[in-house]
């Protein structure tokens, strides 16, 4: 495997920040998106575009079924019993909701219990919140260890004859914890309580097989997943998604339309009202062809090649203080540095051409339980070189020497 | 893509004239069909006698060429055939339109093949071919004795 | 203004379809879209690629502001009041689903009534539909009279007190009625009932300006005004985003998060929940720019006089009939062919090249109305020209024949 | 842009040595100030006395280096003024920030301008902005005696 010949896959390294060379950092906030996908979507507008699902003429008849080979990669990509276990979604907060709204709907009574952990980011918790203003849930939160280890054992004894529903992260975006979402589901059905779990930060990185998992719901966000922006998915069991009331109403989801009566149309389409981001999900089928290509177990190795060199590095560096320690750690790295604040690391780093993120990166929970108000996070993609890490030390010096 | 191929004259002679068409009293079987793509409606009237043969089959609703006339096919094709027949020639039907495949049964003689043959055509137009087969399904299901309506964004 | 010029602009007229020059009249569903659009998306995708209003490296902050000039640009399409009127969703459909439902949250009791009408499409319908299921609404539909005019009249009688909104399309995508919304916001503010307006229809077609039209919601999909998929809008006025409860929870959409409480942030922000289609709203600024370099008025002056051409043309084919004669008509025509149904008219006239619509056009009510089962559609946008019409016309002579 | 101009030595100064920092006894007025983007809090206490003149001047809190040293540099501005003048102050701070405005104001003697001046680099970096404005809008937000937390998003 060639890093530099994937690396030229993607047309933004071609270009200069700040009259330096890009070095992108902030992948788990949002990925660069490859040649191929780019191609594809320019390609569906040019050539081939139209609504699908509703009109019946050749131009609709290729959208559709071009639409639907995606969904299929997708449940092939994360090994799903049916391509209609898969949902498409405009982003993997909007999949949540949707759980978080339809499940609540027909399962949540005054008392009942949602557990969630203290790695979730915003987007697994602020759905369930809902539930817990409308409908009188109460909400746990599972707690980590100094690592940023969810411990299990305390997961375990938070749940009760309550507990209607787990939504747990798969990868922190924060520590990079990988949770043992296994364990989790394990537990979690011996006692028939669902689990949901958020993938945004696992399916471009980590090998993905909700069979195995046994999850009920994973939910992805494509646009962190080498993909356009616009488009998320919801994987759940088939089971669930023909029980559960409907989400978004209108075109498309329904079957008969009457003045005093509304019937809905079979799973998937029961979820997906309106017009698609039919472009973007055509185009996402180049995404998955794109990490098959490169095989997920490589871009494991690279990646874990990659953090473990900048983790080595930036230990060198004094004032660096790396946020975790977990047990298995994905390609996010969170740190501070002692007496200048993210923001201004983040500033100075991008003068240098570095993209890094600084803030609570959409976790506040966590952030509030390590007592700080924000990080920096340099988080990797299949794109980073040894170089990329160089020059993110390098610039972290710099910060210090503004600072000095 | 062949026009020809999917409007066949006989396909236009039984879209225009529909055999079997109506509802009858004492059937024993009866479904709903719908493709809420298109909004067509197809019930399906069914009686088997004493000895599980199709005795009567008829049928009522509106839709395109393609499926009044698939429907009309299959009131000629099903009816006086036993009950097992009668799956195997739904089976045969679906099976050809889904797969594209040639007609290879014993069960049925040449006529009866060149009628079916005749919906073939549907195979090249994908979004057609729920128009094809709802009736099919509807008529399944009406034999299973299911309750729910057929349909077609669900059968396939 | 020359036609032929702007077709050129849009790549996808120089393929062929079944060896046809392609004949596209199915805009009401999807159009097509311009060359500066598409160029838009792959620059912003190969250049400047970013998320939006997380990181503040300089990408993420060239991205941010790429993505507040197109909802400047709104602003001043639709004459709004401010730019923090302006909600990016994922289409029409989420849009109007946005507004039932934190509407329907904040002001539907048992036995509350929604008026809306019998032109509405399923997306105008279903999301209160859901408001009955849930909150006991009361939903009555204001008739149209045999030309498909709503009988204003009668809309006027439907209200009592108990209407508690009014919720109704600008322009019909099944009879093309330009619907008098001036009016009916007059009607329903004397009784002090909000108006959401759905512009699917109208957005790409017609003048819009919201402070003039007076109403308290608009909806429109980008998509259908010659933008990418994946990308809505909805329009309302700032006391109803600050008054009504946010919708989708989760990152991007808070202010404050504690483990037992959570605050919004301020709008629009409160309701763009998780990553946006980033690349596909800074897209849509250039079809914007599109339209506007036409001149809106050029616009519909070219579209009338192609629909009126149809029209003319289509009433001199034996047999033809023409569903519909509103007093005000945009460029939608559906009809349909004596003895022939309407999917089998698709399939044939796309044989030729032509692209229509068949079935009910996600207007079932409608279509009970009319006693019909399906209908087929023709629709105008800006690409079109009177050599359309005539290949139409002459395909639907085909059809005539193929059924002799 | 020009990160010399972002990071002169008077705000790292300030940065790492913010003045009046600390609550204190017998405020008179409170304002509390909030950046949700990177979880930034700030605290403002005013005492005003009987001539309406800001006595005392303090805050509470932790950011980047900009939003200390702005904050900070503004309470050695604002304090000893009057009302009047210290909301003048603010809007010529505010106004340059936001405007890129050469400051003219003849309430500020040259030194003080140079202490204001010193946060203009934070133009060219729109992000940060909303770091360098965040102590202005509480402080603005105190005097006027709001009660709502102020919250950048909502301020610009
Ligand atoms: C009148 C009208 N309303 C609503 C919609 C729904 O728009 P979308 O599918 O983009 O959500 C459409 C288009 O399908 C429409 O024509
Ligand atoms: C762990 C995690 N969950 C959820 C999300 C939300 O994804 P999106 O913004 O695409 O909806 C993100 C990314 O922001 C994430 O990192």
């Amino acid at each position: 495997m060639n890093i530099k010949t994937i690396k030229s896959e993607f047309p933004i390294f071609s270009n200069k920040v700040n009259g330096k060379t890009l070095v992108y950092l902030d992948s788990s906030n949002s990925s660069q998106k490859p040649k191929s996908v780019l191609n594809s979507l320019d390609n569906f507008y040019k050539n081939e575009f139209s609504n699908i699902g509703r009109s019946i003429h050749s131009l609709a008849v290729n959208a559709t079924n071009k639409y639907e080979e995606t969904r299929m990669s997708i449940k092939n990509f994360i090994n799903a019993s049916s391509k209609d276990e898969i949902v498409f979604t405009k982003n993997a907060t909007e999949s949540i909701n949707l759980v978080a709204t339809t499940f609540g709907q027909q399962n949540i009574q005054k008392g009942d219990e949602i557990l969630i952990t203290e790695l979730e980011h915003h987007s697994n918790y602020v759905p369930w919140h809902y539930l817990r203003e409308t409908r009188g849930a109460v909400i746990k939160f599972a707690p980590i260890d100094e690592n940023g280890d969810i411990i299990i054992d305390k997961l375990k004894e938070l749940i009760t004859s309550k507990t209607k529903i787990i939504s747990v992260t798969h990868v922190s975006n924060v520590t990079g914890t990988i949770v043992p979402i296994k364990d989790i589901v394990e537990i979690a059905h011996k006692r028939n309580i669902p689990v949901l779990v958020d993938g945004c930060q696992s399916a471009p990185h980590i090998k993905i097989n909700v069979k195995d998992l046994d999850c009920d719901f994973y939910v992805i966000s494509c646009h962190k997943v080498y993909g356009p922006t616009g488009v998320g998915i919801l994987y759940a069991k088939k089971k669930w998604l023909e029980k559960l009331p409907p989400y978004i109403g209108g075109g498309g989801m329904i079957s008969e339309v009457k003045k005093d009566k509304i019937t809905y149309a079979s799973v998937p389409e029961k979820y997906e009202a309106g017009t698609m981001p039919t472009a973007e999900v055509v185009a996402f089928n180049e995404s998955i062809k794109f990490i098959q290509s490169i095989g997920i177990e490589n871009i494991m190795k690279h990646e874990k090649e990659i953090t473990d060199y900048a983790l080595e590095k930036l230990k060198t560096i004094n004032s660096v203080n790396i946020i975790g320690n977990p047990k298995n750690k994905a390609g996010v790295i969170s740190f501070t540095l002692k007496g200048i604040h993210p923001h201004d690391i983040s500033t100075i780093v991008d003068e240098e051409g570095v993209a890094i993120r600084a803030g609570h990166h959409c976790c506040q929970i966590l952030h509030e339980k390590l007592g700080l108000a924000a990080t920096a996070r340099a988080s990797i993609g299949i794109y980073n070189t040894k170089e990329d890490i160089d020059i993110l030390c390098q610039s972290i010096e710099k910060c210090r020497k503004v600072f000095e | 893509m062949d026009l020809k191929q999917l409007y066949q004259d006989i396909i236009l002679e039984h879209g225009k004239s529909p055999r079997n068409f109506g509802k009858f009293n004492g059937y024993s079987h009866h479904a709903r069909g719908h493709n809420p793509l298109c909004g067509d409606l197809v019930q399906i009237y069914l009686k088997l006698n004493n000895e599980k043969k199709v005795e009567k089959l008829t049928f009522e609703g509106s839709g395109c060429a393609i499926s009044m006339a698939s429907t009309s096919i299959m009131t000629e094709l099903v009816k006086g055939n036993s009950f097992d027949v009668a799956k195997n020639i739904i089976s045969i039907f679906l099976n050809m339109i889904k797969n594209n495949l040639d007609i290879k049964s014993t069960e049925l003689n040449e006529d009866q093949k060149t009628k079916i043959m005749s919906l073939s055509g549907v195979n090249q137009y994908p979004m057609r071919v729920k128009c094809a087969t709802l009736a099919w399904h509807t008529l399944a299901s009406a034999m299973d004795e299911k309750k729910e309506e057929v349909n077609t964004e669900i059968t396939e």
